[in-house]
């Protein structure tokens, strides 16, 4: 296991103990496995929530700041955090606006937050939950809301976040975000497994020469394995997977997320964006603008994976916002 | 068993079970690594600590709190899918409404019925869906037949824990309906599920101890 | 060789298509092997170009963009570009109140660099040059001249980038960065080694369980190879070979970059950052700002660095500085 | 060589040399990752590719011009430290002055000369300091010698490829000078430098053909 680490059993406490040394002046922890915007609560806003296992920086704190999400709740590697870690980070944001829980859609997660969601109204806390379940690969599309959410809760953030920031009411940044969760789709693909630190062995095999299409960001299974293919195919195969999903139609504007999953050097994702750009250009789907670097990932696992959003002016003008976070900001 | 407090027995059998699951916990993440993201064993060993840890504690406590103390243990300190279904299922457990004074097999009979109600519900399953409910069903209704028939508890643990290892094993034809669907790869066929074989663990160490 | 690309031989090349595909409004490419400002040559400010192999982004021509560089030639993979390339970019960038040649001490680099400058100079451009020899692993501090350049060369762009943007003049913007490259100090670990694309095999072997420190970013060898040591240890045999280079003194406040060479997750930086923090604390030099992440890489190696750069009023104000190009934003 | 222009003897040498440097490409590599960066082969590829591509332009001009046109071509598609090098190796013997009508061999050696000073000078290095001068001096020397005793071609080259290879080979026991210092652990010892065995290779080549 050729990792920088103590001792695998207190990975994520040293971790974000870390992160809260580099980062004194921007997030606070209000308790242990909680982590809020320094100045939240944010008078007169709309806070967001998120949380879910750990490994996947900057997902999930890596979004907490200025035009994005209020706080997260921490899990240990790959695992939910506890309803009450996620308790704790409503407290902290909530200005009295009304709390949007963001997250990706996976069971221990729904069952700790739903819990949550359920103390927090009893504290009088209006609480309202969108999941992201953007990954086609995860589930067809007559069982859409069965799917993993992926990297694209990257654009979720970014639109709820936005819309928050200019001031909306709860059910005007839910419905925009909705209307974003309901446009955006990604697919994966990974070129070797990951190891979490305490079970000390990678989670499965992928032999040299082999990839999976489709696979999930903690290693769950994907659509097919097979012989390693070239930059092209894999952006034709990932591409033509979200494009007949939607559908996207002639002419929908997008915005585009090359995401690395850990181990993959950012060249050989601008590679990627190379095949992909000239998909949409031959279909007809104008780029608005693109995204492409580690936004979403895995520990060390190789591979990428490639998030579409259709947008419209609403989207458009949210995704472009500034924002501001310890690990990620956009002028 | 001198100076035994009223979850002696509960107590007893946790601390059974919990160091099995120590024991097991790379069998945990190597089955859950088939299908899933292969830590069941170590959120199994993060619970099991906080059992082992707890248990002095509870053996003073009327058994229904006990019972809810380990839920609400695991719910902090193990909440995976599979932790917090437990922790919820002992939860619920401890809310059956079981009277201090019904013989330990039926009290028994009756919180794990009251478990695999809650499994079934929060995680909106059925058996025959690939879950640890394959496992706690079969092994809830084998306790719930031998305390009506009057069976020693030997006897009925061992029928439990038959019980409990026969549904793990069955998980392994089954095709998972929760999670991902029927049309990714299956490469969990063969395999059985690692929470319904993390049941039978559980009951094969009450049944021993 | 787990890789997303088409062909080993254009990988440069399609690489620097996806950039430019998708940044077309923030970076132009007047010639093959130059990428440059969109909006260069910027009037009034004196320029900065840089250049080396490629393999290691975001550097080199992820710091092209406002506040920082003007432009940067590019090499092949861990190659010096060419001197015709540098004198495109020098042309390119020029806006006639002179141009900072900053980049990595490497020999191909200062042969094509150093032509490159004669032939600028024969066009009436002045050029001024200053090299990046941070790595304090590659030579002793008696010979520190011959030392390669490393992750530090992001605080020389930071620094050199700001003060041209503020209006200095060449021979200010080199004052100033000299100063900087004076006070920068760097050492890596290597956990992994990396596979040129076209070479097919890693550069050298690197067994499970052991670390080279101080390794180059090319795979150069390091100062000792052995067992993998602990977060802690590492960040000690970093922290204390670096603080004694300059050396440090107890009340210097510095400026650190903790910094991934491709294939180290953001928790395992974040896990090493918290280790030298501590030294840092009970040595008495207070921590101003921090970087962590992929700064300057070395495509999928595993293993981090560390740098410190030792401030002053100049140097805290220009480092704080606004920048931002598509690889890094800094608000 | 019917119809040969004035540099087909130039172009002929370098063909041999090309082609065998796209058969070391692996070997030289390997060699330079023993120290360096391991890219060695990939520039040599690069640059041979480059001039076998050039070779049909350059018989028909004068063969100074000819060598010139080689190192510009080398420093353009080339880049490296070796490569560079080598351009500006190139050129230099291209501005030495060398009369068309001095003899071969003299011609060799006026370039060789010119060509080993420019190494040394532009990569500030001397003998023993284990570059690729370790090779090509000796091979300049040998040469000069040869020429000055009248020797014929063939004789003359393979001495000069004798040189170089035994320069090359001289190199495993040295510690460089540039880049690394002798303070880092010295991997590199046994192995030779990846440039020395390059020039080696290119005289080899030359007195094959
Ligand atoms: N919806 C569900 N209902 C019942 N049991 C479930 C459900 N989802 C998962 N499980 C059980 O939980 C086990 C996985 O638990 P765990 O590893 O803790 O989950 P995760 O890592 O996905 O949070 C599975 O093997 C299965 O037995
Ligand atoms: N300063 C120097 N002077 C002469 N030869 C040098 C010098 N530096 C390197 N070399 C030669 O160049 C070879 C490495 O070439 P190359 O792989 O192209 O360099 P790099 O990859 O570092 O740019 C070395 O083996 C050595 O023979
Ligand atoms: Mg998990
Ligand atoms: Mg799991
Ligand atoms: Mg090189
Ligand atoms: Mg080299």
């Amino acid at each position: 296991m050729q990792k920088i680490l103590n001792d695998p059993e207190p990975f994520v406490d040293e971790m974000l103990e870390g992160i809260l040394l580099a980062h004194p002046n921007e997030l606070r922890r209000p308790s242990p496995r909680a982590i809020v915007r320094a100045d939240a609560p944010v008078a007169g806003k709309v806070a967001i929530a998120t949380g879910g296992g750990s490994g996947h920086l900057p997902v999930f704190m890596g979004y907490v700041g200025r035009g994005l999400i209020d706080g997260a709740a921490i899990g240990n590697v790959f695992a939910s955090p506890s309803s009450d870690d996620m308790l704790e980070v409503t407290r902290a944001i909530s200005a009295g606006k009304g709390v949007l829980y963001l997250y990706g859609n996976y069971g221990g997660d729904r069952l700790n937050f739903d819990l949550a969601a359920e103390l927090a109204a009893d504290e009088g806390i209006e609480v309202r939950t969108i999941l992201g379940a953007d990954d086609v690969a995860s589930a067809p599309s007559g069982r859409a809301s069965s799917r993993r959410g992926i990297a694209g809760i990257f654009f979720l953030y970014k639109v709820a976040g936005a819309a928050a920031a200019e001031g909306a009411s709860l059910s005007e940044v839910v419905a925009v975000t909705e209307r974003a969760a309901a446009g955006t789709r990604t697919m994966g693909v990974a070129l070797s497994p990951c190891t979490i630190p305490a079970a000390g062995v990678p989670t499965f095999e992928l032999p040299v020469g082999q990839m999976e299409i489709g696979m999930g960001i903690h290693g769950e299974p994907g659509v097919r394995r097979g012989p390693l293919e070239t930059a092209d195919q894999i952006a034709d195969e990932l591409t033509r997977a979200i494009l007949a999903d939607l559908p996207f139609a002639r002419g929908d504007e997008v915005a585009v997320l090359v995401n690395g999953l850990g181990a993959t050097p950012k060249e050989e994702l601008y590679i990627l964006y190379r095949g992909v750009a000239r998909i949409l250009a031959a279909e007809g789907l104008p780029v608005h603008r693109v995204w492409v670097g580690e936004y979403a990932t895995s520990l060390e696992m190789a591979g990428a994976s490639l998030t579409l959003m259709r947008l419209d002016d609403d989207l458009r003008r949210l995704v472009d916002a500034p924002a501001g976070t310890p690990f990620f900001v956009q002028g | 068993m001198t100076d035994a407090g009223p979850s002696a027995g509960f107590v007893s059998i946790l601390g059974a079970i919990a160091n099995d699951l120590l024991d097991r916990k790379d069998e945990l993440n190597r089955l859950d690594g088939v299908a899933g993201d292969g830590d069941l064993g170590l959120t199994m060993t993060a619970a099991a600590n906080a059992l082992l840890e707890l248990a002095p504690s509870l053996e003073s406590l009327p058994e229904a709190d006990a019972i809810r103390r380990c839920g609400t243990e695991i719910a902090r300190k193990a909440p995976s899918t599979g932790g917090t279904l437990i922790a919820f299922a002992l939860i619920a457990a401890a809310k059956a409404g079981v009277a201090p004074d019904v013989p330990p097999l039926e009290r028994a009979a009756a919180y794990l019925d009251a478990a695999a109600a809650s499994v079934a519900q929060r995680g909106q399953v059925a058996p025959g869906d690939r879950t640890m409910l394959d496992a706690l069903r079969p092994a809830a209704d084998a306790i719930s037949r031998a305390a009506k028939a009057g069976l020693d508890a030997p006897t009925t643990l061992a029928d439990a824990a038959s019980a409990a290892d026969a549904g793990a094993r069955e998980t392994a034809s089954m095709a998972a309906k929760v999670g991902r669907a029927g049309w990714l790869a299956d490469r969990a066929a063969g395999h059985e599920d690692a929470g319904a074989r993390l049941v039978a663990i559980a009951f094969a160490a009450a049944a021993r101890r």
